[in-house]
């Protein structure tokens, strides 16, 4: 089993006739994520990759019936189709687009709100279900089907601690970043919660970074519904307060919340170890199973 | 991005935020001309980008023409914190009767702004924030809708402010929320907005921080970035577009990803060295951007060894390589030991097609960084 | 019994220092209706009637444990008034207030969906529950306590039904007035809804006017829900295509609905008797009693 | 309140939708130096608030010098549906493929704006939405959010726009919207769009009515009100501030409320007599509203028979009773006879005070109506 995607996932990709719109759609076919429509205004009745392009996703969905979009649509009109996305009642909407005004994300947030439909992101690297089907950028090879859960807030840490794992023969049932940003959809919680649920997840690794408190948040989570056992990271220890480092989401406030201390103290309290280098998070997750 | 304080004020005084009379100088004579026509008290405020700058000598309030020039000679060319003050604000000393805190920012937990406003202004507001958190009232704004101008004199009635500027503060809270918006801002804030004993309401600072990601349609506030603001690297950073933060160690450090760098800065301190920077490239690793990130990290004189991580994700690790052979091409001699380590996708080849004369390969993040760390004892033992 | 009002209804008055306010105010004391509070910003430690002031409605409810409001504040500030009487949890808003925009009503209507307070208007004359509470403007004394409902778009038609009704000894459970403009709260199905619920409402008048298709909503309602039984009136049979009559509702588009002919000939297919005068809607309600 | 079609193309063009090149006209030589500058084919259009201008002439194109003087002559001072033309558009004929309907109204239903695109444009809309309602595209629209720039796309793609200019057509959807909402309309409308030979999209009507009980907010809008358009009576009762409609019988009618006065209206017709107008006087009855809504029914030509209908509600009858007394005071004479029916508040102490020697009063509905008709066929016999 996994989460949120596989086999059956029918995807439309918003901004499929972009170069990275049309690069990752061919990545994704060839991992065999079933794509099976591109929307871009405008656009209607080319192909990309042998993937039929709609004008909009309204168009796409009802004529391929999809039920899982991926955004791959420029900053400054990703809010506009995130929102089309959401408007049209699929049941997740990927996006990979960074850099979305806050703002645009604030009102995307409060729609999100009104509606059913799950937002993974924005400014994440996606969802894989290794051997099933990928939404996004994430490298496929590097991934393996298995019985541990990955849910992580950055991209290329998270294939550091996947590759660790694969490495050792540790599969993953599935892995999804949640993204960076200060305000996104699906969050930590939202994911464990999913991963508790899912009978084929026996581990979960959760890489976490310093700003927010969604780690804490995750860990009360942890604390009070989760079985299954968690291994946890935390990057920016070293982070000085007050420096943003890429992530807008990496700020260390500097008020007691947020700091990598506060998050390692809040999971250790949990029950969850946390891992000095990503290996050691692999090391965990070894004894777990 | 962050406004200057006299920035702010215009952008705020433009919408109707009363603010005092006042000048922008930077020399000492344009400094009197300012307080000629503004009078006394004056107050001159050092334009720089660093928190406490009353306390660290960047404000002082002049009472004559002798005070004005001392502290206009004291404050231009003043180094604060790092920073030389090349512009002062020159502005009218406001007789004030009570100090009000208003601010707006985003609530990162709650994905929606929320307006502050306290009784407690002209201080540190974080510190009210954790010692007393009740003396600041909080209202959350449904960013579909707006501040409602109810929750605005909502918010201003539970803060207790005096009910005889109640109105006046709602009204500022109002033209803050809208500033808030329609410039993309990730904060406003007034501190202090003081009462004078007019009780006319009156704001005395001016913060306004910009969304970077909401410039491309903010083209006039995009215009008053401050190119020579901060670090001289940082600036260069801003430039080739890179994610960059100094520090004070002396491993310097390269990686595509803001999770994976902070975790090779973590690792080099777990392994007991000190990173000099946060240096994060981004996607893909065309020749250019890594010749750029070494060239930078090379140029930073406290570097003494570089330890440079690529997890290639997408990107193959052999076009990877290429780029650094071609970068590292371009010096004649290699000025600091480089580690290389190129992980996923094609990353043996990679590791293969790297020349070994100019750079040490790794395999693993962890023997990467080790060695870096090892590299930057040798130079300075 | 009655619906939506009733002896325990503890009432707020926004605008309450205002001309219209005060007056009303104490009309509805008079009356008997528990006025609890005002809401004037700024007006906060003032009396009004005997009535204590608050700054805002949130501080109003809070010290005086209100449940409903009525809304006398100037058309230009009402919307806001209305938003801020929906975000504080009451049961019930009645908005006077005729002259609203148009479009700061559609806003009003879409935080109604997501909240659970029923609002009644605007411009409407309010609610009564004769010998417990009037929420308005309506002249009480043309009320009797009985067992007839009633419902209507328009203020002193009500008035004149009622009093035909209050003449022959027919007293009312409940009268509500909905409002004449483009977008409302309380619709006549909820209204209509209410009454068929309510075991102490015996009949229903229900007094529609040209425009708009609440009127043939709420045929179709009564024709499947409803037991009890109505007696119409509708109002601008005369009404020439396209000129607007007063209330921004009673605008005949001259497409077909929305006209008189349509809803008396959809009331009478619901099998409700609809009067040529109002004096004719006593005699059917007579009829049913 | 409905804007002129040279008004609304004006608000059209500042927000950036292209109209075509024209000038506002009032004597023929005005028409004749715009067509100079414009050059033929030339449109000629009565700018008066009448629907089908085109089929009752007041509307012509115009291709050389002689057909634009005739045109303007016949046009301009021309009585159309009871308006006199006293200024016409003289606009460049644009040269189309394909004319499409764009407009944006309230949904009373669902209490939300919604958008409509149409390939059927150039026609009666209305016609279009009866017969062939699935030719017409629909998107609603979240008051809060405002229309997002995915639904301009989708409606505009639904419509069956041709691809080429369907992004243009969304592009003046979105505008279009921003316009309803910042001008707090209660419609826009363009009919047609037309689409040029080189597939350039064009504003060729425009429509905008204005939210009455907005103006308050769009000062310049307010300004716009032409308040010598229709009716003279009509434009008299706007200065009084009633609502008011004149209609074709002979009974004059003034009351309070919509409702009742509809039913009033209702009744005259169901007693057998013929409706003069609709008067509402609104709230409370003071003597000068009274006089005022007497003189402008007396002032009627075809009323013969008054009725007065007030239901007192809040306000009380005696002091309804001693305004009509005031009021009929001021006429030497009273011109046509007055039925007066109060009801509510003080009714009866009302009715005693009337001056029966001024008035005739009833004490029901009915039995005033009956009156008034019966006077009205006592004067027409």
């Amino acid at each position: 089993m996994s989460i949120f995607v596989d086999d059956d996932t029918r995807v439309v990709v918003q901004g499929i006739t972009g170069g990275e719109g049309k690069f990752h759609t061919e990545q994704m076919l060839e991992y065999g994520t079933n794509v099976v429509a591109g929307a871009v205004p405008g656009k209607g009745g080319q192909e990309v990759a042998g993937v039929p392009v709609y004008d909009t996703v309204d168009e796409a969905v009802d004529a391929e019936d999809a039920d899982a979009s991926v955004v791959f649509v420029p900053p400054a009109f990703a809010g506009d189709a995130v929102f089309e996305a959401l408007d049209t009642d699929l049941d997740l909407v990927v996006a990979i687009t960074e850099g979305i005004p806050t703002q645009d994300m604030a009102k995307v947030n409060k729609r999100l709100s009104e509606v059913d439909t799950r937002l993974l992101g924005p400014n994440c690297p996606g969802i894989i279900t290794p051997g099933e089907a990928k939404l996004g950028i994430l490298p496929g090879n590097i991934f393996e089907a298995g019985n541990v859960g990955l849910v992580s807030r950055s991209g290329t840490l998270t294939y550091q601690v996947v590759s660790n794992l694969t490495e050792r023969g540790i599969g993953q049932t599935t892995a999804i970043g949640i993204g960076g940003d200060p305000i996104i959809g699906t969050s930590f919680v939202d994911a464990l919660e999913a991963f508790e649920a899912d009978t084929d997840t026996d581990a979960v690794v959760m890489c976490g970074e310093i700003g927010g408190e969604d780690e804490e948040q995750a860990a009360k989570f942890i604390a009070e519904h989760m079985d299954t056992p968690v291994a946890g990271f935390i990057a920016g220890r070293t982070a000085p307060p007050g420096k943003r480092m890429g992530h807008a989401g990496a700020i260390v406030s500097g008020s007691g919340t947020g700091t990598a201390e506060s998050k390692i103290g809040a999971l250790n309290d949990a029950g969850v170890p946390v891992g000095d280098t990503p290996n050691e998070v692999a090391d965990h997750i070894e004894d777990f199973l | 991005m962050r406004l200057h304080e006299y920035q702010a004020k215009q952008v705020f005084a433009d919408a109707g935020i009363p603010t005092p009379d006042s000048r922008l100088a930077s020399t000492v004579e344009e400094v009197m001309d300012a307080v000629d026509e503004i009078g006394y008290p004056a107050a001159i405020k050092a334009q720089v980008h660093v928190g406490g700058r009353g306390k660290a000598g960047g404000i002082e309030i002049a009472t004559s023409e002798a005070e004005a020039r001392e502290a206009a000679e004291s404050i231009l060319g003043m180094d604060l914190k790092g920073y030389t003050v090349d512009k002062v604000l020159v502005e009218a000393g406001v007789d004030f009767e009570n100090e009000l805190y208003v601010g707006i920012t985003m609530d990162r937990g709650e994905g929606e702004p929320v307006a502050m406003v306290s009784t407690e202004g002209g201080v540190d507001i974080e510190s009210v924030a954790e010692e007393t958190p009740e003396k600041i009232a909080r209202e959350h704004i449904d960013p579909a809708f707006g501040l409602h101008p109810y929750q605005a004199r909502k918010v201003v009635f539970e803060a207790g402010i005096p009910k005889d500027v109640a109105m006046d503060v709602a009204s500022i809270l109002t033209t803050l929320y809208d500033l808030y918006e329609s410039k993309d801002a990730s904060e406003v804030e007034i501190n202090p907005v003081m009462i004078t004993g007019d009780r006319e309401v009156v704001a005395a600072d001016a913060v306004m921080n910009i969304d970077e990601d909401a410039l491309f349609r903010q083209p006039e506030l995009a215009e008053m970035e401050d190119e020579a603001a901060g670090d001289e690297l940082e600036a260069k950073a801003n430039e080739y577009g890179f994610d960059y933060v100094r520090l004070s160690g002396n491993v310097g450090i390269i990686g595509n990803g803001a999770g994976l760098v902070m975790t090779t800065l973590d690792l080099v301190d777990y392994y007991g060295g000190a990173p000099a920077n946060f240096l994060d490239i981004g996607g893909g690793a065309k020749a250019e951007r890594v010749a750029n990130a070494l060239e930078m990290v090379f140029a930073d004189e406290n570097v003494d060894s570089v330890v440079f991580n690529i997890f290639g994700g997408i990107t193959r690790g052999d076009e990877v390589a290429k780029g650094i052979n071609e970068a590292l091409a371009q010096f004649d001699e290699i000025p600091k030991p480089v580690v290389v380590r190129l992980a996923g996708t094609n990353a043996a080849e990679g590791m293969e097609i790297l020349n070994e004369d100019l750079v040490q390969v790794e395999s693993t993040l962890e023997d990467a960084v080790q060695r870096a760390v090892k590299n930057a004892e040798e130079v300075t033992q």
